[in-house]
């Protein structure tokens, strides 16, 4: 438990608590940018380095940009004045709350958690790559397939209808 | 409270922070961003594992994030296509007044 | 000796941190390796600057700078002193931040456009061993680090709450998120070349020679595609001339930097360059050799000479196009990178698979040019099939 | 093929560049404070007072006949008059300006007061590097800054110069004629009445026919 570790972990709670509390949907969407970086600095602690970069370029430089121009076209970057909160929000945190002890107390005193810390696996990306076209082929075939679906179906939902009068003034 | 617990402690919470956000919050790109952070809590919970397991160099659990985090860009792209579509039917992105099946 | 001057810096370094106990010497190396960064690259920029102005001045047919030499002394230096009455009115303007502006973000912004460029230099190779820190899967940290850049372009065009900025900043995202692809992709074939994401090892591998001339990636068919693509993608990344639309003068003020003056326009001007230098230095260290010498006999040259030559000359063709170009609009612009630069990245990968696979003699060089000269052209037939301007239709008027 | 008209253009920009180094006809910059670019002949930026010799006190051709003061549309000009009189070029007393002030900050060059001054004592300057770090009394310009000898006058316009000053060779060649004509009819009149007084003296011894009318 390094200190370099604490900070990173009190950074990352820090942001998902404030991604979930503030008014403005924007500032949000920037505290949900902190913790993601904490979550990737977490990762490189955990010397998974390859995931850790993948994380900064897949969370931090993408999904962070689409949600604040989903913000923006929604047109909700100013704070709602009327409040923030579902009717039901004491059941939503009551549960999460007992979620969380539930978890914790399972984490804290099981006894199917290694105790020990093994050494620092290497792992180069030859290794992952070879992983990939190996043992993992048919994965990344159906993750190609699910992501090309995906921005097909993306585009056609979010695409603008056809306007009726498209040919306003066009000489017919 | 050896390193591997304090990442299990440290991703339960922040299941816990992205659930509580998911389902208290009004705004529905609020709720994707609490399901972003459920899946990063649970892809830290494997990296944690494959770190501290037995044998890292299998990279199952190595795998298994990188996997779920181009689906994760997969579901953020669909669900705020479907938010903005959403809002431009009903000029509204409060989750509580999107309640009729029709139209 | 001249392998003593090569290593002159590393061996600085190990010697500075030899004074401190063991505990504290890896600490000690990479803060002396970030004081290096923060003083040459700023150093570079504010002579950049004068280049350009100087550059840009002389194909116009006039001067440039020429005044300001040492200050306060009446030696003139042809203007290379310029930089520093600029860096003095840049840091003493006032600092006016819009009243509706957002203060937190308004201030943010700059600090988030400069981590992210500053962290990107901790990968480059500027010389023999002279790499911050050695990453496994370097590249891949440089691109997830310059992703990040979009998020402060963003946060400044927003927090201003200007109309301006605001589409400046979609502007710049835009083309950064469409030109970003290209880049990628075009880095991809070298890695599928080399097998190995650390640039150390790029560079070796290119560091080899046959009868004098270095194996740089540029001297291949692919590679040399592979690198206009990268150029035309970096120019786009840092937004520079001709896809300087963001901060079009003319259109939208100053883009996304519209409300920032002062020592928050100095960071953003700052981190703008640096953006520029990390890129270009990528660009070097993947097609051009990164610090090796072109010829085997020059190779007595140390290395670090050899990187920063190659990033001036670069940095000097960017200045000379920004000087010829005029600005693309932002449909050619799209259109540009989707429908040209990424269908051309995605045939340069196919042809370095098919370089991969087939015999290292003259009918690879042969196949390989043939099908990326074809595509080239029928894809540059496809992007100037509209040249042809007809006569206009009025929508109203006879 | 697409490429080749951005390489004929960068083509271009270089041969603009490198030639910039080679050609200096290319550079058409002035470096100002160091060169000044010829001025024009008829240029005119704020008027000044000429004077004729050395002495500007007694050579300042001006008679504060307050003309150009009247005529000036910003009314940039301040003249008092003098009690006494001064002898000016033609030998004829009139008056002088005691103070004669130009606000140079107000004028606006527009030579009006040059044209109607029937003396040719007021010219346009050609200097105009003029700033001062007092805004009002600096730019107040008094007689004594504003007198400027005719030989000044003469380099700066060479032809203006020549035809004021034929103008005033004229005038003192016209004034030099009717002093003549006047001395010499003073003379006649000294002669017919010195004449006048002498037949009196000399009508006793013989009746002479009347002395001829004094004209």
């Amino acid at each position: 438990m390094s200190a370099f570790f604490i900070i990173t972990g009190i950074v990352t709670l820090l942001g998902a608590v404030f991604a979930m509390s503030l008014r403005n949907l924007v500032h949000c969407a920037l505290a949900m940018a902190v913790a993601f970086s904490g979550i990737a600095a977490m990762y490189l602690q955990l010397d998974a380095q390859f995931v850790g970069f993948a994380e900064i370029l897949v969370y931090v430089g993408a999904i962070a940009i689409l949600i604040v121009f989903a913000i923006l076209l929604t047109r909700s970057g100013e704070a709602p004045e009327k409040s923030v909160l579902t009717s039901g929000w004491m059941a939503g945190i009551a549960v999460s709350a007992m979620v969380f002890t539930m978890l914790g107390w399972a984490v804290l005193n099981s006894s199917a958690i290694p105790k020990e810390t093994p050494p620092a696996p290497v792992t180069t990306v030859k290794d992952v790559g070879d992983a990939l076209m190996t043992k993992f082929v048919l994965p990344l075939e159906i993750i190609g397939l699910v992501l090309t679906a995906a921005m097909i179906g993306a585009v056609i939902i979010a695409l603008k209808e056809e306007s009726k009068n498209k040919n306003i003034g066009r000489k017919p | 409270m050896t390193a591997l617990q304090g990442c299990l402690l440290i991703s339960a919470l922040l299941f816990a922070i992205g659930f509580a956000g998911a389902v208290t919050r009004r705004h529905a790109i609020l709720v994707l961003i609490g399901i972003e952070l459920m899946l990063n809590a649970a892809n830290l919970n494997f990296i944690a594992f494959w770190r501290f397991g037995p044998h890292p160099e299998v990279l199952a659990g190595f795998m298994f994030v990188l996997f779920s985090m181009a689906l994760a860009g997969a579901e953020a792209a669909v669900g705020l296509a479907l938010v903005i579509a959403i809002y431009r039917h009903k000029k509204t992105s409060n989750l509580d007044e999107v309640k009729e099946l029709k139209g | 000796m001249f392998d003593k001057l090569d290593q002159i810096f590393v061996t600085a370094l190990h010697w500075l941190v030899s004074f401190l106990p063991e505990a504290w010497r890896p600490l000690a190396s990479s803060l002396i390796c970030i004081a290096f960064i923060l003083s040459v690259f700023p150093a570079v920029f504010s002579i950049t600057t004068i280049f350009e102005r100087k550059g840009i001045g002389r194909i116009q047919n006039r001067y440039g700078p020429n005044r300001v030499g040492i200050p306060f002394t009446k030696i003139r230096l042809a203007g290379f002193g310029q930089f520093i009455p600029d860096g003095v009115k840049m840091l003493t303007k006032e600092d006016i931040v819009p009243r509706a502006a957002d203060k937190v973000v308004h201030f943010l912004a700059p600090v988030v456009m400069l981590i992210p460029v500053l962290l990107a230099y901790a990968v480059l190779p500027f010389g023999k061993n002279m790499t911050v820190t050695d990453y496994d899967a370097g590249l891949l940290f440089f691109f997830a680090v310059g992703g990040a850049v979009e998020l402060s372009v963003f946060m400044a065009g927003w927090s201003s709450r200007n109309k301006y900025s605001l589409l400046g900043a979609m502007r710049a995202i835009a083309q950064m998120v469409s030109y970003e692809i290209t880049l990628i992709l075009s880095a991809v074939t070298v890695v599928m070349v080399v097998g190995s994401l650390n640039l150390n090892e790029i560079v070796a591998h290119q560091n080899q020679y046959t009868y004098g001339i270095a194996h740089w990636f540029v001297f291949t068919p692919w590679g040399l595609v592979g690198f206009i693509l990268f150029f035309i993608a970096s120019l786009a990344e840092s937004n520079r001339t001709p896809f300087d639309l963001p901060e079009a003068e003319s259109e939208i003020i100053a883009g996304y930097f519209t409300e920032y003056s002062g020592f928050k326009f100095a960071l953003f001007f700052l981190g703008e360059y640096l953006g520029m230098f990390a890129i270009i230095g990528l660009g070097i260290t993947l097609f051009l050799g990164g610090w090796s010498s072109p010829i085997s006999f020059l190779a007595w040259i140390p290395s670090y000479v050899w990187f920063f030559t190659k990033l001036m000359a670069i940095v000097f063709i960017f200045i000379w196009i920004r000087a010829t170009l005029p600005r693309l609009r932002m449909d050619q612009l799209m259109n540009f990178a989707w429908k040209f630069m990424l269908p051309l990245a995605l045939m340069n990968i196919l042809v370095v698979g098919i370089w991969h696979y087939m015999a290292a003699d003259w009918q690879r060089w042969l196949v390989c040019s043939a099908i990326i000269f074809g595509a080239y052209v029928v894809l540059g037939r496809g992007l100037m099939h509209n040249q042809k301007l007809g006569k206009r239709i009025y929508r109203y008027a006879e | 093929m697409l490429g080749e008209q951005i390489i004929k253009g960068l083509a271009v920009t270089a041969k603009n560049f490198f030639g910039s180094y080679v050609s200096k006809e290319r550079l058409t910059t002035v470096q100002y404070p160091e060169e000044h670019l010829a001025q024009k002949e008829n240029t005119r930026q704020f008027p000044f007072l000429v004077y004729d010799g050395d002495d500007w006190e007694k050579g300042l051709r001006c008679v504060a006949c307050q003309i150009c003061e009247k005529e000036c549309p910003p009314k940039c000009i301040y003249i008092v008059k003098s009690k006494d009189k001064k002898p000016d070029y033609k030998g004829q007393p009139q008056l002088y300006p005691l103070t004669f002030d130009i606000d140079i900050s107000v004028c606006m060059s527009c030579q009006i007061c040059v044209e109607v001054c029937p003396f040719e004592s007021i010219k346009m300057d050609t200097k105009f590097e003029l700033s001062t770090d007092d805004r009002f009394s600096g730019l107040l310009l008094t007689k004594d800054k504003l007198a400027k000898s005719n030989r000044y006058y003469q380099k700066m316009h060479p032809q203006d110069a020549a035809e004021s000053d034929a103008v005033i060779a004229a005038e003192k060649a016209k004034a030099a004629v009717e002093a003549k004509a006047k001395s010499d009819a003073q003379a006649k009149a000294n002669a017919a009445a010195a004449a006048a007084t002498v037949p009196i003296s000399a009508l006793a011894p013989t009746p002479s026919p009347p002395a001829p009318a004094a004209n």
